[in-house]
């Protein structure tokens, strides 16, 4: 049997798997500032209005608590909110709702219920957003047990991660890198197509250096992957595409093979999710390393305006490409 | 002014009832403030004097219409039915806790009765209440939301953004709020210019209402009125209740910035002796009755201690369970 | 209603300067329009439509009494007097703009001016206010801060939060919002039961006013005398102004979520052109000067373009600097 | 020339810095939710409304948005406010203020203006505050560039780092251990004593491992270290005191020594300030390292209630004596 796919971007990958979800369960609906009938500052949305109707695709006002919280409680009383906060810039306004009610409501209520919401957020450089419309906070989520971080870089997986995410039974932030939605991908149009949390990618395998991407960044290291294979260095590339839960089986693995660790993420570089993958595999794969691990992010500085200096601080191919050479 | 005439619609049953409730709040707090060095929690917040709040709304609802509550939230739970065995237990932090001694005084739940828990951020319930309403009126079934929060809670920004939304989507929420005049030791006339936090009704485009916290009858009454316009799809309503709290904000706060004549000002006020007096003049009761519902109380208040006492705690090897409905393998462990 | 007669404490210089401030920010906006595929940025917004406030508001104020902005920040920096320059310079990105290339559209500050910046989140600038406000309190300095925020803002728990603490501690702060009738694709209305913001000041104990926002004397007016009352220590006021953005929320905005006849009638109203009128009937200027006026403010702009253009990118080495005051030792670098 | 000290707690040691602060800077002011009449909910505050008067010690409404944002824009306008949020745990609701204004005004603005706020934060376990009432969130800020976060241990260093926060002219966060406020140090009594940002203390020092550990885990560790002296096993316990500037080099230079490196954190593990540390050292201490670096951190679990249940998860001496004869 051939598995039928589409060619489509990410973002209607992201709008497929909520369409076919709020198809099959009535209890899934979406909510968020403008998604309705602009279809989403992203039109990730776009149509959804029109198929489901106003009931099930709710513009809010830009009142973050409000919306979040109208979505945990309905997830509390048991049905599958889809909720998007427009930038991951403005989850600031909107911790509390996340960390002391979604993520804990579980454990401190001693198990008596959970909260299967989904929370979308686009997240990311790459539109002159400045430094309130940039950033990456997944390190922040990754912090908060009870919360599973999603952030997948490629089309199929946003599907098929969406779908999970909307009948886990936990709440899910979902991050949606702003440049991911534009790579087109094939996608599985099946209905039931489903990733499982916890399961890395391996985008190519290679014996010398392990790299760790997420996000935009992943492209970024396939770029210097293939280039590299030209000097015949050969980079095994892995998304982790959960952060929380997190395949480190399959990265410590990887890290067995090589020896040799590189982790591109584009947060600012303290506390990021890359400082956890390298706390990790120093901490469970020590045996296995030969060199040190590098890091590769963008520097601790607020994201500016101007495109010329945002690409000086945001890791590309050409960084990428540097820094393993220097390792290996 | 807690008087008048007790409403025709509640039987002699149900007045009955209200004040035991009332009173088995009362009978619980104490015994709680007179345990309090075995609980060692300094974070224990007790609903004395306040009890006709959650006792008169809880009276308005159906068994499955649903409440949140604040980090004061012992009232609440037993007014909505909540078990007070199991209440204590947790503010022991026992296994038999409702939530298993993983939550404490600040977390207390019952889901099983629509009370969806007590909240230890000031301000975070109503948020969570609109979104209870809104499954209830996607999918038709009718029920309420009632959100207790404090006059402290009033000046935060989700309160705001609760109020507009649910007037603006019509949900079937009441806004309770309990002012007892201090937000921890801020007089609530020092937090706001205004007297009335209900005037704020209008800025969302819902009634609002302040009445005397302290008569049950008129809280039962007032709620109900707005639980009926909710019920009709006429949207929420903000109900101010003037109350005050006896004791110190928490039982371990030394209260010096109360003074004592106003603290017994209040006390003069009390809810329960006050209801008490109607329902005598009323010939529901009498001091038979009232002996005996006494001792009732304290008997079912001694059960719930010994319950609390003899349970067990916690398993130390279960602390990791719940964190998700099912285990997850955890980044970085 | 744009009429009456035009205000007898100003001069003719002021009118006129009134005027000339409305026209610069709406040719500014023409011209970014204009160039919108050289800037790139798909977050600019214009002010197009809205002249009438900041210039208005602007004109109540001294020099040295300060203004928060929002997202849509061009025609508050103009109005308070920033470069336009520089303004252009940073919408572009360079290092002569008056962030450096840092802030761009969304963050044009100019402190200099205490025009204290435009702000990338809603509701945000409020509660700085309040801070600025604050230190002229404690310093007796006598300064009064406007604060410009939109009807979408309006139901941002921040600014709740900041109308309530202003009026508590009686700042001077002038909240002005600018309802333009929609937040991003959404009407005030659907986000809101309310028909007129201004009934919320009730709600925190200070006065509120609804005004015609594109009627720039009304707007003067009003908040010269809400400023006389902060000045005098009578705290807050909240107004608000009603107008319409004439193009799209972003400068890339395909616009599909109002009709066309909802903005024609909106340019119609068109504040510039009204206050026009007002100022030839009123013999303050006649077609000759407007004729000069005119050709005086484009050449302006053409200039702060040019300016813009000619201006170097910000040297990318530098790209860490002003972080921090002085430079330190990142911890992962 | 013998220096004065007096014998005090660590909250003790914080009011004498805001006090002596307060008279020496006109423009020093505090501000927060009952820090006047009560004197704050751990009465580090108290006393100084009765000192210096409502105008300059201001209780707030519950409204924490607008406690830090005044703080922020009267710092903006050149005071030096000094914020109270009561437990770290209700930073969820005011980050805003802190991540997307203090922090980024002196960058976005191409460097117009500074601001120099303090904001103060009692943080972490041990009153049984359950989930809401005993998070450590210093990572998060870490993640946060243009903040300063300092988190002493010690009395002295409460003292001396609070007296630097308040004259600096950046914004800073300062986090306060609840159960460092009532271990009791010797205090220096000059009004001058300030200790620099960015560096570490070493509490204690060794050959055979580098303990490093923050707020109340200092003590913990200590006790450990002094314990296992008797077995010929010498810990060097340091305390980075501030996390952004952190002290890399006295750390680094421990672990050159040492070959050997525990973190003790009790921040839940995952991305937490434990990460940020052991990925620096594998990046730029990699050539030192003989065993693997190993974490103790409170699990990914919310804080529960029940007091037995607490204990199983914040780490303590026994545990840190443990895992340190493991690596040895
Ligand atoms: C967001 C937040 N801020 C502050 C606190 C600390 N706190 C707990 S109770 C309380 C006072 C609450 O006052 P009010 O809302 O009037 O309720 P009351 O205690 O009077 O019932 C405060 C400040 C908190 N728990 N959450
Ligand atoms: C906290 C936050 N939420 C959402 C946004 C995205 N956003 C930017 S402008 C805007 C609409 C704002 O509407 P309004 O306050 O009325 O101002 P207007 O654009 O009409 O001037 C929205 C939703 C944001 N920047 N910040
Ligand atoms: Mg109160
Ligand atoms: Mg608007």
């Amino acid at each position: 049997m051939v598995e039928e796919t589409k060619t489509m971007r990410g973002l209607d990958a992201i709008r497929l798997a909520i369409e076919e979800e709020m198809e099959r369960d009535e209890s899934v609906f979406i909510m968020g500032e403008d998604i309705g009938k602009f279809g989403g500052c992203f039109f990730v949305t776009e149509g959804l209005l029109e198929k489901f109707g106003p009931e099930r695709v709710r513009d809010t006002p830009i009142s973050e608590n409000a919306i979040l919280g109208c979505a945990i409680g309905a997830a509390m009383a048991g049905m599958r909110p889809i909720a998007e906060i427009m930038f991951a810039d403005f989850l600031t306004v909107c911790m509390e709702m996340i960390v002391n009610q979604a993520a804990k409501a579980s454990y401190m209520y001693g198990g008596q219920i959970s909260v299967p919401v989904t929370i979308r957020v686009p997240f990311g450089t790459g539109i002159m957003g400045a430094a309130q419309h940039s950033q990456s906070f997944e390190s922040w989520f990754m912090h908060v047990p009870g919360l599973k971080v999603i952030l997948p870089s490629e089309a199929s997986d946003f599907k098929g991660l969406m779908k999970t995410a909307v009948r886990d039974d936990d709440p899910v932030i979902f991050f949606e890198n702003k440049r991911a939605y534009y790579l087109t991908g094939d996608v599985p149009l099946d209905k039931d197509f489903k990733i499982p949390f916890g399961q890395a990618r391996i985008f190519t395998e290679g014996d010398d250096v392990t790299l760790v991407a997420t996000g935009a960044m992943v492209q970024e290291s396939m770029i210097a992957a293939t280039k590299l294979t030209e000097e015949n260095i050969h980079c095994e590339v892995i998304d982790p595409r959960t952060l929380v839960p997190l395949d480190k089986k399959t990265i410590l693995a990887s890290v067995e093979k090589t020896g040799k660790l590189i982790i591109v993420d584009e947060g600012c570089k303290t506390c990021s999710v890359s400082a956890e993958i390298a706390a990790i595999v120093v901490e469970e794969g020590f045996q296995y390393l030969k060199k040190e691990i590098i890091r590769i992010n963008t520097p601790d500085v607020p994201i500016p305006y101007s495109p010329k200096l945002e690409k000086k601080i945001i890791p590309n191919a050409k960084l990428i490409q540097e820094k393993i050479k220097k390792l290996i | 002014m807690n008087g008048g005439e007790l409403p025709k619609e509640l039987s002699s049953d149900e007045l009955i009832n209200i004040y035991k409730k009332m009173l088995l709040i009362r009978k619980f707090e104490q015994r709680i403030t007179k345990d309090f060095g075995k609980i060692k929690s300094p974070l224990v917040h007790t609903y004395t004097g306040e009890e006709a709040i959650a006792v008169g709304a809880c009276m308005a609802i159906n068994e499955d219409d649903y409440i949140t509550s604040t980090h004061r939230g012992h009232g609440h739970f037993i007014a909505k039915g909540g078990d007070v065995n199991s209440l204590m237990a947790e503010i022991y932090g026992k296994e038999g806790g409702i939530c298993k001694g993983r939550g404490g005084s600040m977390h207390v739940a019952d889901f099983s009765k629509s009370m969806l828990g007590a909240n230890g951020i000031v301000g975070a319930g109503p948020p969570l209440a609109l979104g209870v309403a809104l499954a209830s009126k996607m999918r038709n079934e009718g029920k309420v939301v009632l959100t207790f929060f404090g006059d402290g809670a009033a000046n935060q920004g989700m309160l705001h953004e609760s109020m507009n939304l649910a007037a603006a989507w019509k949900l079937p929420v009441i806004f309770i709020l309990e002012n007892n005049m201090y937000g921890w030791s801020t007089p609530f006339h020092a937090a706001t210019a205004i007297k009335d936090f209900s005037i704020r009704a209008q800025g969302y485009g819902m009634k609002g209402f302040t009445i005397d916290g302290n008569d049950v009858i008129e809280v039962y009454k007032t709620i109900k009125e707005a639980v009926d316009i909710a019920r009709n799809g006429g949207g929420p309503t903000l109900i101010e209740c003037k109350t005050y709290r006896w004791q110190g904000q928490t039982i371990m706060d030394p209260d010096k910035y109360r003074s004592p004549e106003e603290k017994e000002e209040w006390k003069n006020r009390c809810p329960i002796k006050a209801y008490k007096t109607r329902l005598i003049r009323g010939e529901i009761i009498d001091k038979v009755m009232i002996q005996e519902i006494e001792e009732m109380t304290l008997v079912k208040i001694d059960e719930s201690f010994k319950f609390a006492k003899e349970n067990k705690n916690p398993d130390p090897s279960t602390v990791l369970d719940n964190v998700y409905k099912k285990p997850i393998k955890y980044g970085g462990n």
